[in-house]
């Protein structure tokens, strides 16, 4: 296996120890609990807003915690959702007066830590709500499914509520913003190849030198079917044409175009991406006004990119457009 | 003649044993069309779970798995953690209190235990997870022990009903979990959580006269 | 090959296209010239700064053109330096009547074409100064050699003297801080696997699955010697034990520690190498009071890192210290 | 008799033409110990040469050769674009105003095209760079028709050398150029740019014949 690791068990707290090393001024680290927190959180002024899931999908969650952003984030280990535990004492450790909003990518894991631990704190007296985000079309959705997963789209739902409670929004609020902003938002991933946990040393799933894995999630596990790979164009066109109908966005809108990296694709791709993506919308009559190219919630080592949309209103724009400050930055 | 806390402390700490011996073939197991993490989660929890084995209260059976149960939920991660997490819960809760408890008071709790799973998992019989292992293993371990025969007996008809199911499963859609979304390219492999459980019970069977004789 | 690309001819233009249509208030596209340039530039009152180089090293450079950084980019094809014209065209159209600074990696294709580029905008009359950055310590260096490359920590001199060149400082005073940089900047790059370029389509060399290779550049060729995989602390042992003493940095220092992602590598790695050198540094009584962590100068797909090392005084840690705004970006 | 016009005409048009069939070879050449951009600049470069090949003013060999090394110095980039586009440009230089050169003239024209390579490069022979293939093949063609061969015979013996400096330069080590950075690793393999002078003057030699012919 080729990464930078010495034991792979100590992936994830070497990882965060380097984040808390990077950003002495602004974060704090927890090794109990994998948290990494705002030094300034909690505040009684501010709702707190924490982030786990597992780990590996990094600059998700952990290097977005920051002002504008999560206040704080409890990983669990490589793609294994964290346990009850973790979310149970940061919500503790964190908790604000005005209430606790807890952000959870929809995966079975992740729902069952987080319902566990909302109880656990609400025993406790803490205020606290449970945001589910499930951005990905890939997944088809009905009663007798588990429900969509979260993917990249998350991201927008962070920026937005993260936005609103920087300026005193009280946990109804964020609620509602958060689940609007995860209404209107829709993703489809697509990997070239598998990714590698450092726990595992092989890749998760084999796919052949012409090969490509269409509606992939965020932890490795294989899409909804294979294809042969096909020029970038046509790339586009699978991204589109499944993201699109879904919600659906339509001509006139305005929307926020995210081309996101898995891990192992060199942003010069996902400009490239981004430029046939946006060109392509443009003729359908759908305006990108807001632009988003890198990598935002990843899949390790993973080659291979996701595209979200998210229909903008002037309430959103706003959100999107408030400053915010965090770990994983250029300067 | 064992007591009701000798069998526990037998069965959780095989099963405890096998969960680390088995970490890189149930992550394989995982990797088909789950993330590969299942292995690498039990046998970080059943770690630690050997590792403070003598500070667990031993007032009884049910004592004792509850405070396993406490370990298991706050190191495991995944899906896993939450719900092997509750069903030692469960199953400790009904067995708490009862120091010698009958045929009937073992198989309530293990039925508790299960519940527990469907409960938090809200899943059943037939969504491909390790459910479908866990019932039938379970019947034919009361309908041994009702039969009359002995627990070692029990325990081999426990563990080749699990296996049967676990290997059954091959051929089912996962309709819960991260397999469920890979839909139908979840049939022909078996699901993991499954296979764990054949494979704890196989190792029970195996073991359960060695106790015993160790016993005597 | 797996990457998401049309025809490989046309994978610059296609993602400098995609740059331009990202950040349309902010940056300007001329595809004669490969140019992304700010759309505000030329100004009277600012020495323009230019970069070229070959593509394949983004976000260097055409991402980080804009406010407080590079005034233009105009890249070669994938690891080629740009032809001389696109040098000259470039200067011409961005001539400030403050001059031009233009800033080169040093290596021959790219002194060459700037050289050339120079001589030919000067007789047009335009003052021009060229500055050669060669931070990387892989390569000896002697009058008998063609001398170091420009790596990663290119993006220190940049940096600076684009600070500078916003607060109104001439061309002598942008080439003395320039130089100066460069003076206290070290880089090393270790890699895990070659890269792919697109028109060639298959990786640069071949490294064997518990290979690595050490001192690599940012054009896929081969490094100085190839090693056995070693566990993260022993790489970042390579790494100081090459960068510290070639300065060296000493005791009581304070310094800029960059770990530079060279493509493939995801930033979970980065940052786990990251903490690891920041205390081994502490641990020599050398002290890290700027981190940069992510991608800044890469190799197309290369799963590697580099480190960079920056001596620090109080002009640079304002210089770098200032705020900028480039195309590539969080929010 | 073809005109020197005609000469360069066919000279460049088949330097140009086999580059771009090399196009990949080039390109695995400067892989070993290189970026592997070569073949690829050197084929879009000489493509566009091809694309205007009407449009270049043809007063004159030199001329013709001028106009030439401006749209290769204009489209190629990396190392290969200034040298390549230097080396025409003088070369040029030194037939232009020259209707009918002599052999005299021809080679010194040709000897201040590599100067103008050693100047930009700052390299020089046993630099392990096309130099190194481009001093011998021209010293073999001055010796050669100095001797009194005829131009196919000339062509021949410096396709000869050519190739057996290209060959040579497998065992030196690269002292200019992105080869040098690996050091003593650089020995072993042949320099990309001397090899493809090898292949272009072997081309002229197979084909100079057809042209004089064609002119009949
Ligand atoms: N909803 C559920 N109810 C019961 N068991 C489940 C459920 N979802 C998954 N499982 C079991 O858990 C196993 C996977 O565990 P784990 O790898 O920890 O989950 P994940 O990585 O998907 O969070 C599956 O093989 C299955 O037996
Ligand atoms: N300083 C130099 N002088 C003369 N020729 C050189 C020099 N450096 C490199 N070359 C030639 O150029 C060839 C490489 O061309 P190219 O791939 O375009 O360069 P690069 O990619 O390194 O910029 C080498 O094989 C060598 O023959
Ligand atoms: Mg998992
Ligand atoms: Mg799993
Ligand atoms: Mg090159
Ligand atoms: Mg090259």
């Amino acid at each position: 296996m080729k990464k930078f690791v010495n034991d792979p068990q100590q992936f994830v707290p070497e990882m965060l120890k380097g984040i808390a090393l990077a950003n002495p001024d602004t974060l704090r680290y927890v090794p109990e609990y994998n948290l990494i927190h705002r030094a300034d959180a909690p505040r009684d002024d501010k709702v707190t807003i924490i982030q786990g899931s597992g780990s590996g999908h990094e600059p998700a969650h952990v290097m977005v915690v920051g002002r504008g952003m999560l206040d704080a984030a409890c990983p669990g280990d490589v793609f294994a959702a964290p346990p009850t535990d973790y979310v149970y004492e940061t919500t503790k450790l964190l908790a604000s007066p005005k209430g606790v909003l807890l952000l959870v990518n929809n995966y079975t894991g992740d729902r069952m830590a987080f319902e566990m631990a909302q109880e656990m704190s609400e025993a406790d007296g803490v205020n606290v709500r449970t945001l589910f985000i499930d951005d990905d079309v890939a997944v088809k959705d009905s009663t007798w499914t588990v429900g969509r997963r979260g993917v990249a789209g998350n991201f927008f739902v962070m920026k937005a509520v993260g936005a609103a409670a920087e300026s005193g929004a009280d946990l109804d609020e964020l609620v509602r913003i958060g689940e609007k902003v995860n209404s209107v938002t829709r993703t489809l991933g697509i990997a070239l190849t598998a990714c590698t946990p450092p726990a595992k040393g092989s890749p998760l799933f084999e796919l052949a030198d012409d090969e490509i894995e269409i509606g992939v999630g965020i932890h490795g596990e294989p899409g909804r079917r294979r294809a042969k790979w096909m020029p970038a164009n046509e790339i586009v066109d699978e991204f589109l044409g499944a993201v699109v109908p879904d919600l659906p966005f339509e001509r006139g809108e305005h929307v926020a175009l995210m081309i996101n990296g898995l891990g192992g694709t060199p942003i010069s791709e996902l400009y490239l991406l981004y430029g046939i993506a946006h060109e392509k919308l443009a003729a359908q009559g759908i305006s990108v006004s807001r632009s988003y190219v890198g990598e935002y919630c990843t899949s390790l080592d993973m080659a291979g990119a996701s595209l979200t949309l998210v229909k903008l209103d002037a309430e959103i724009e706003e959100l999107l457009d408030a400053p915010a400050e965090v770990a994983v930055r250029v300067f | 003649m064992s007591t009701a806390l000798d069998t526990a402390e037998f069965v959780i700490r095989t099963v405890a044993q096998t969960a680390v011996e088995n970490e890189k073939y149930f992550g394989d197991l995982d990797s088909v069309v789950g993330d590969g993490d299942f292995g690498y989660s039990l046998a970080r929890g059943f770690e630690q779970v050997l590792a403070h084995w003598d500070e667990f209260d031993r007032d009884d059976a049910g004592v004792f798995t509850v405070k396993v149960a406490t370990t298991i939920s706050s190191r495991i991660g995944g899906t896993s953690g939450p719900i092997w997490g509750t069903a030692f819960m469960r199953a400790g809760g009904g067995l708490r209190g009862k120091p010698e408890p009958t045929v009937d008071e073992v198989i309530t709790a293990l039925r508790a235990g299960i519940d527990g799973i469907k409960k938090r998992g809200n899943s059943d019989v037939g969504d491909k997870t390790l459910i479908d292992a866990l019932v039938p293993a379970v019947d034919a371990l009361e309908q041994s022990l009702l039969a009359g025969d002995d627990a070692a007996t029990a325990v081999d008809r426990m563990a080749v009903a699990a296996r049967t199911a676990a290997d059954a499963t091959s051929s089912m859609q996962a309709m819960r979990g991260r397999a469920s979304y890979t839909g139908e390219r979840s049939i022909g492999s078996p699901d993991a959580g499954a296979v764990a459980v054949a494979v704890f019970a196989e190792r029970l069977a195996q073991t359960w006269n060695d106790q015993t004789a160790n016993d005597h």
